[in-house]
């Protein structure tokens, strides 16, 4: 039964994840991945990136928009939607209660940001996957957020781009976190035929039905450096099969290897990348706004 | 002991099944006076079907659905369709066994059928992969998809899969990309289009193939986001507690139904599909052509823009904070 | 040079091929494959194919015809269209003398066969390379008797089917014939945007630039059994890289399992399932006459 | 002898060229005396160059294309365009190095760009397998044309390759299929395009990257159907025919400009475009932005449509038999 202990290890490898993600505390602080010990507003200043070893620490929603966004330019879509416990789901914890813990914790309603907003200029449809709250995972509040920024974007006729870092579908939600897989591939099938680009970026980690359906679907896929990548977890498959895994296996660099992704950017270079990208899939080019010029 | 598989809560029924068949077996002279005895077992074995079926749990379900006996997609493409000739190949890298795709008459009507295949015994199992496709299995689909959109054929999907393959080949290969280019393509493809799932329905590698105009599900099928195994690892740290996620995920057909996420649920005989195959290829026949009439009536727009509302619309979600629950 | 012992190997290959292809003459006469003695008629009878070991020998234009179409069903595009040599080419012989020998010995004027029949009461275009005349290499000719056909069936709205056996572009057109590629894939991209079928059967040996082209667009492929099929010849690959093959390399057995070919189907069964074919691809289902209703 | 890679035909402007190094490398005081006779020799080179390269034969053509301080198409692609960014992988299998392809600026336009890279040094060449593409290099291309198709970017693609691969791998993954998709995708693209041939333009592989509206050679560059020595080991048995073979197969731009098979010749430098790669370059780049100016002034059904008619008419064919030779 090749799905046991599956995604017993992808919960694991998930909260070894979370656990490494955050930049650690105090002023001076080691860091999670290479051990070295460093000043932590130099993590900071260098885009949330250790400057020893170059790891790319996790963001939240509210980073990635400072980060990514011209200052000032974006407005978030703030439908009210709150997550709800549509199947009564009570596994170890009552899924409302990790709900609650999430929203408390994080001071977000979901796992989801999306908005409006300018990249050098450019007007875009954006969105973010925070990983903080349930890790990342997509249930009906994701995917109807996520297939309201596409479709907003078509009808305004702009570019989407994405941001995720999920652990896959949340299995509290039972069928309707598969579902939202289906949903969001349609929506952005829709912003694709109207000739719209979609640029999709994968942060460490990008797994299961995230990866499966909206995030793959880019005309463009960028990936963080050394961010995992895949839809089953390493260590399951390795567990599964009693093969040794190939070495980097699902990590960007070889994922790029095999042809999946366009690019890896590391962060401090992404804003400038995205920007280029998005106009330079414009079929004039120009500096200037093309949101100006529809909206 | 019967030879014959069955789940541990099946045993009281196979028993007694046993018992009827050594009563049966007995010379011809001895017969008149059991006759009233085998109809009177018979009568038991009836009433006791009906208290062990008639209302199975979410994980009896589950077992049903991976029953050995149930009969495969193979099975029902010989008792339902005509004419089948199979295509092979994604054209990329090569021809994945556990999917099964071609040409075929349902009724009078040419349909291409597409379907994921667990293989009927043993050695067929292994070559099938148990159901479970590579990138390049989907990527036949994907060919076979966009076949029938071209020529107007209806497509026909079968459901039968414990989910996504956990292999290093699958992954490197893109698993994930080619499963969400399946269900961009069946969300935008521009004919009628019906999904039967017939056992297993897992996860992602289920879904690939279940962006239809209309889903239907065998009685004892069921649809998941993830597997109640997998489930329960995460959720107890503890595989035994199948059972119970089973009942969490709400993962029958009964419960789809209610929730909306299928159009139907076709009946089962009694213990399952494999105790009758013909009965219930019949079932699902009847069900495929009665719908396909109904899509076949509508402009290919409008069923495209339908099933657009149809995903659209999957989501539960509130305009408020739920409330806190006792801690 | 991977190019430099390449073609050597594929003439010496398809010399061999050639060899082989004709069915012994005589009365009794040996199979050039099984080595088996075999009355000649039982060979004629069993569609040419070696009732020993199964064997496809090559067959003819003609004979192609009379065997897949309905009797007397089918008319020939007689364009008046003759091979010239037009780079006035002479290699250890002159192009024209190797024309002339094969219009001689064939009895055709080019290695193509183009018409209107049908199959199984289906109206179809029918285009057939024969092998016999300059390895059914494809020059202009060839080229634009194709894409004749691919042009008639879309303005008549008729699927195509073709049989094609070839050696590949012909090299004494020089790069008149690499552009029969093209125009015969642009034809047949016309055929396929207006919707309609087309059926590529892959005789023994199909390779170069017809396996290049059009005979590798069909929206299905049909291989005959044991066929070699594959661009660049098996022995250049094995002397390029210095390598062993894999077992069964470039046979239609090898190319189904890798993903290249929908079917392989035995000569026998051949009219029979391109009639299926063609009548499962309609949407509505009918043993009539589909091209009736439209021409 | 000089340490300069050079062809045969080369050597006696090779050795011109050195010994005139070596007058300049004498001492200052010297120089007065020997200025006379360096500007006797500079004369002397240019007359010489005149008659060695501007008269060359087929096969020395062929040569000058693999020279191997030949550009390549990285260094055209700094010297020609702006902003390049560039895209990798098929999504399907692998990123193959042979294809390079991406966004970027011609001038103001945004544009996208694929051509074929045989690499720049050794190391280099063997990671990019000398240029020829396997299967997944031109799914990569297609992956980028369609890309061109649906943002309406006008495509330039460069092409230099030998030929397609003759490996185990490239076959198996089907590099004719993929081959023939090129073409097919190409020849119906809805979107402007513009090939240059800068090198070797080796059968299919060339072919993959050239069905579009206008085509340019550099001076030269050959195209055809096979490699002469290919051609010579099938007529003569004998690779050493190669140079007749390449007079035979009529390859050379001039030839094909008069043919019609290509719509412009690039003057090289005397010496070939490796001399001065930066005013090659700048032709290309302006032959480039001239030709899409046209280009982009008509409608994109009528480029198709345009596009469909040149690869159309490509054919010399004859309405009776042709007359006997004397034999
Ligand atoms: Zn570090
Ligand atoms: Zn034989």
């Amino acid at each position: 039964m090749p799905f046991t202990d599956w995604l017993k290890n992808r919960t694991q490898k998930t909260q070894e994840a979370a656990n490494k993600r955050a930049v650690p505390d105090g002023i001076w602080s080691k860091c999670t991945i290479c051990g070295k010990t460093i000043f932590q507003k130099d993590i900071l200043n260098n885009f949330h990136v250790c400057p020893e070893c170059g790891h790319h620490f996790g963001l939240s929603g509210h980073e990635r928009v400072m980060m990514l966004l011209d200052d000032g330019s974006f407005s978030a879509t703030e439908e009210d939607l709150w997550p709800k416990d549509p199947l009564g789901f009570i596994g170890s914890k009552p899924y409302r209660q990790s709900l609650n813990n999430a929203i408390e914790t994080t001071g977000r309603r979901e796992a989801v940001t999306t908005g409006f907003g300018r990249i050098k200029g450019n007007k875009v449809g954006f969105g973010v996957l925070d990983f903080r709250f349930i890790a990342g995972s997509m249930g009906s509040v994701v995917g109807e957020k996520i297939a309201r920024l596409f479709e907003a974007a078509t009808s305004e006729r702009l570019p989407v781009i994405t941001v995720v870092s999920s652990g896959g579908a949340r299995m509290q939600e039972g069928v309707l976190s598969l579902m939202q897989m289906a949903k969001t591939a349609a929506t952005v099938e829709q912003h694709n035929q109207a000739g719209l680009p979609y640029i999709s970026i994968l942060a460490n980690p990008t797994t299961g039905g995230v990866l499966a359906s909206f995030a793959s679907l880019g005309d463009i896929i960028i990936a963080e450096p050394k961010a995992l990548i895949g839809f089953a977890g390493p260590r399951v498959i390795e567990q599964t099969l009693d093969e040794k895994l190939p070495k980097g296996f699902q990590t960007s660099e070889s994922v790029l290897n095999h042809g999946m992704v366009d690019m890896i950017v590391p962060r401090d270079e992404l804003r400038e990348t995205v920007g280029r990208l998005i106009s330079g899939l414009s079929p004039v080019s120009s500096d200037q706004n093309l949101g100006d010029q529809v909206v | 002991m019967s030879r014959r598989y069955y789940i541990d809560f099946e045993r009281p029924v196979v028993e007694m099944e046993d018992q009827l068949e050594e009563l049966k077996k007995l010379p011809e002279a001895h017969k008149p006076d059991i006759i009233k005895e085998i109809k009177f077992l018979e009568d038991q074995i009836t009433k006791l079907k009906k208290r062990v079926y008639k209302n199975l749990t979410a994980w009896q379900q589950v077992q049903m659905s991976r029953h050995p006996d149930r009969p495969d997609f193979v099975r029902y493409l010989d008792l339902i369709f005509d004419d089948f000739i199979e295509l092979h190949g994604d054209r990329t890298y090569g021809d994945d066994l556990a999917v099964i795709g071609g040409l075929a008459k349902l009724g009078e009507q040419n349909i291409v059928v597409v379907g994921q295949e667990k293989g009927k015994d043993t050695h067929d199992r292994l070559r099938r992969n148990f159901g479970m496709p590579h990138p390049e299995g989907y990527r036949k689909a994907i060919r076979l998809f966009k076949l029938a959109g071209k020529f107007n054929l209806p497509l026909i999907t079968i459901i039968d899969t414990p989910g996504a393959f956990a292999g290093v080949g699958a992954e490197e290969r893109g698993q994930a990309q080619v499963i969400a280019k399946c269900l961009s393509t069946l969300s935008s493809l521009p004919t009628p289009t019906i999904a039967v799932n017939i056992g297993e329905g897992g996860s992602g590698g289920a879904l690939a193939f279940g962006v239809c105009d209309r889903v239907f599900m065998l009685e004892n099928a069921y649809y998941s986001v993830i597997t109640p195994e997998g489930c329960a690892a995460i959720l107890w740290q503890d595989k035994e507690k199948a059972p119970e996620a089973a009942e969490a995920l709400a993962l029958t057909a009964k419960k789809l139904l209610k929730m909306g996420i299928v159009d139907g649920v076709i009946k089962e005989p009694l213990g399952g599909a494999h105790r009758d195959p013909k009965s219930t290829a019949g079932k699902i026949g009847e069900i495929l052509k009665k719908t396909l009439g109904d899509l076949l009536s509508k402009p290919v727009d409008e069923l495209v823009a339908l099933r657009y509302e149809r995903v659209r619309q999957f989501g539960v979600f509130s305009d408020r904070q739920e409330s806190e629950i006792i801690t």
